[in-house]
């Protein structure tokens, strides 16, 4: 089986996945509740919200990665691994804002909330973005991969400030991933989340390999139409 | 033909390729230049000129083969090349808001140049531009630049010196003046030249080479080429470049 | 091989300087630019007028003010190397290219301290006159200042050796730098906060911020170091 | 009953908005992607086919 099909079945399986938790999230996870008894519907956007957020940093991950492999064998390959890791990146990054700013409308009353994870997140959307008007103003196409790369690996470090600003700053955001007490998830919240998480990966995966596979086209019609056109 | 303190040949180039995707600056191009030599190369824009002499300078590391220059690899030995290569380049390479002496103690300090004071004024005394050793090089005019781009170079002695497209941009007074400072230290240097012109080219070389497409499309000593067909081989690669 | 490199070093330091002392070009365009953002910052809060204690917003707009002006000089420094091909006449020696970073990041780091030693006077006696004063050390904010320009110019050079070789320099010298300073300015600005305040815990503050910033500055230098041979041979 | 669930209907509109961008958003990047796929591999087997013609005439 050649990696396209992998990733395809990876794509179907991550979507049955989400799927799967996308039901249990509404049908089966128990209600999380107000500290008034009352239940808190907006709960349930963190379902998909956190594995979103997760994954953007574990693919970001693979920008600062691939960009190290880039500088140390100066294989094109890399650089648009990690040009296309960069964009799922970006695609995960906007949706965890969009879902982040519904919930922080609803939680605390205001779409917007300079607290240390919102800002260190908002950064990271910043460099993400700052790293495609990077490749976008250089002409030459090594120069382009060698500055890419260079940039990949410098902004990747606010993405682990920004995960662990929560547990060092003083920060209202919720800390789900706390592991122990004070994540307070119970078994089906807590199985409803990894289904989630877990199917958000996949998907994060199967975007990565299918984006791959249309630049590797790309590059073989550029191939194709330099040998025919002369 | 002169010498140089090079030991083996000047030049040894092994199917040096250097590409980035599709697109090959550099395919395979193979040669080699024994000491003294004067190589002209020509070839139409985006043949891979500049590339070469970049690698060859050890500015740019090769993706495939292997280049030798004096003897020394540009990738392993770059360091130690570096004190036998200079560069003249259209661009003068100067600061200029440094004076003339200033940019050269400058380089000198670069070079680890033992006695640079009376090296740099000895230098710019054969440039003929001693009298203007105290003044910034803003106010310079082409035809000095170019001379004192030509002492920065020779600075350190090196056994080979780099010229690209030197003569561009000069008037026929600077031209002249080039002419002589290169025919005064021709005896005791290798040079490489990308030139432009093909009647300057010819004239000052003893090898020739025609680069299109990344590619050696002639190799060869001046005196077995016949200058009318060398002519229509370039001729026929012009446009060739651009792919 | 190490004394080479020291002397190289001071040769790229000395020839930034004296051209720097030639055509007063950064210090003043700097040194403007930092007038000019106090007038802005005057329009800015002349609405709020006795009611804003400035000395609570000060160490925010100070930093602005110097991180805008850093960028000016680290575009400035790169420009020179450019203009006429210096720059490969300079990679043409046989100079270690980490050489290179560290000097040119010296003369930035050098010009940005002068700027700001020179604006920081200027703004307390526009803003601060009548007010109260500072309790705590003067020196503090000089150790706040000075290891902060530190990984301001050291990250900047590295960012302003790629962003020179691109259209549009100055304007994507900040899309890059200003975020990724981000943690540095905060920490920066939480240090200066607590120096010119005081209170009671103030200097314990301090000394944490310091932490920040001087974690900041290594791994981001050693990052920078690393990258700087790739960035400049490209 | 009800005052346990009184929190709910106002948060609702979140909710439903904030799952609704997902599934738009995957579901759309997913649709674009494979579109593009096709759209190249089209473009790819018609060069390979002139190619091929070319090659036959050559020969």
């Amino acid at each position: 089986m050649n990696r396209t099909k992998i990733a395809r079945l990876v794509l179907v399986l991550g979507g049955m996945l989400t799927t799967a938790a996308f039901l249990m999230t509404f049908f089966w996870a128990n209600p999380s509740l107000l500290p008034d008894g009352r239940v808190d519907f907006s709960q349930k956007i963190f379902y998909f919200h956190v594995p979103v957020a997760e994954a953007s940093f574990l693919v970001f991950f693979f920008t600062a990665l691939y960009g190290v492999k880039f500088l140390l064998t100066k294989d094109r390959r890399y650089d648009m691994r990690a040009k296309i890791a960069t964009e799922v990146t970006l695609f995960f990054v906007l949706l965890t804002m969009a879902t982040g700013i519904l919930w922080t409308k609803v939680a605390w009353g205001v779409w917007w909330q300079w607290e240390p994870r919102l800002t260190t997140y908002f950064i990271m959307t910043l460099l993400v973005i700052a790293y495609f008007v990077l490749r976008n103003s250089v002409e030459d196409e090594e120069k382009r991969a060698v500055y890419a790369a260079a940039f990949g690996i410098l902004a990747f470090i606010d993405a682990p400030i920004s995960f662990f600003i929560t547990r060092w700053a003083e920060s209202i955001h919720p800390v789900v991933l706390a592991g122990g007490k004070s994540s307070g998830l119970e078994a089906p919240m807590l199985i409803t989340f990894i289904i989630a998480q877990i199917g958000m990966l996949m998907l994060g995966y199967a975007f990565y390999e299918m984006r791959l596979h249309e630049e590797e086209l790309k590059e073989r019609l550029e191939a194709l139409k330099v040998k025919v056109g002369g | 033909m002169g010498e140089t303190s090079c030991t083996g040949r000047a030049l040894e180039v092994q199917g040096l390729t250097r590409a980035f995707g599709v697109r090959k600056a550099l395919d395979g191009v193979e040669f080699e230049l024994p000491d003294g030599a004067f190589l002209s190369i020509f070839g139409p824009n985006g043949a891979g000129k500049t590339t070469l002499v970049k690698i060859l300078t050890t500015l740019l590391n090769p993706s495939a083969g292997t280049a030798k220059v004096c003897g020394l690899d540009v990738v392993t030995d770059a360091v130690e090349l570096r004190h036998r290569i200079g560069l003249i380049s259209h661009n003068p390479l100067l600061y200029p808001d440094l004076t003339a002496e200033e940019n050269l103690l400058f380089f000198a300090e670069m070079y680890g140049i033992p006695q640079a004071t009376e090296r740099v004024r000895d230098l710019l005394e054969s440039v003929e531009l001693d009298h203007r050793r105290l003044d910034i090089t803003r106010t310079f005019s082409r035809g000095m630049l170019q001379r004192l781009s030509i002492a920065r170079a020779l600075l350190h002695k090196p056994d080979i010196l780099f010229l690209d497209e030197p003569y561009s941009g000069l008037d026929p007074h600077a031209m002249d003046i080039l002419d002589s400072l290169i025919a005064q230290i021709r005896g005791d240097h290798t040079f490489v030249m990308i030139s432009h012109d093909l009647t300057k080219g010819l004239e000052l070389c003893s090898h020739a080479l025609i680069l299109a497409n990344g590619r050696v499309v002639l190799f060869d000593e001046k005196d077995a080429i016949d200058e009318g067909a060398f002519r229509e081989t370039y001729r026929s690669t012009v446009g060739m470049g651009v792919a | 091989m190490a004394g080479s490199s020291w002397r190289q070093f001071k040769a790229i330091l000395r020839k930034d300087l004296v051209m720097e002392l030639r055509t007063h070009e950064m210090i003043t365009s700097m040194g403007l630019y930092a007038i000019l953002t106090m007038v802005v910052y005057q329009i800015a809060l002349t609405e709020a007028g006795e009611a804003l204690d400035v000395r609570l917003v000060m160490p925010g707009l100070i930093w602005v003010a110097f991180i805008f002006m850093s960028l000016l000089g680290l575009n400035r420094s790169f420009v020179h190397e450019k203009d006429q091909g210096c720059i490969d006449a300079l990679l043409l020696s046989p100079v270690d290219r980490p050489v290179i970073f560290f000097a040119k990041s010296a003369g930035n780091l050098l010009f940005l301290l002068v700027v700001e030693l020179l604006s920081l006077p200027v703004f307390a006696f526009l803003f601060l006159q009548g007010r109260e004063g500072i309790t705590n050390p003067i020196w503090l904010l000089g150790v706040v200042m000075f290891a902060a320009s530190v990984g301001i110019s050291g990250v900047g050079t590295l960012l302003a050796t790629m962003t020179v070789n691109t259209t549009g320099k100055d304007i994507l010298l900040a899309v890059v730098f200003v975020p990724l300073m981000y943690p540095l300015l905060r920490a920066a600005v939480g240090a200066t906060f607590a120096a010119i305040i005081g209170g009671p815990g103030s200097v314990e503050t301090f000394w944490a911020w310091m932490t920040w910033i001087a974690g900041f500055d290594v791994i981001m230098l050693l990052i920078a170091f690393g990258l700087y041979e790739f960035v400049i041979g490209a | 009953m009800q005052d346990v669930y009184s929190a709910v209907l106002p948060q609702a509109p979140y909710v439903i908005g904030a799952y609704g961008l997902i599934w738009v958003a995957l579901l759309g990047y997913v649709g674009l992607v494979f579109s593009r796929l096709n759209r190249i591999e089209k473009e790819i087997s018609v060069v390979e086919a002139a190619v091929k013609r070319r090659e036959k005439s050559e020969s």
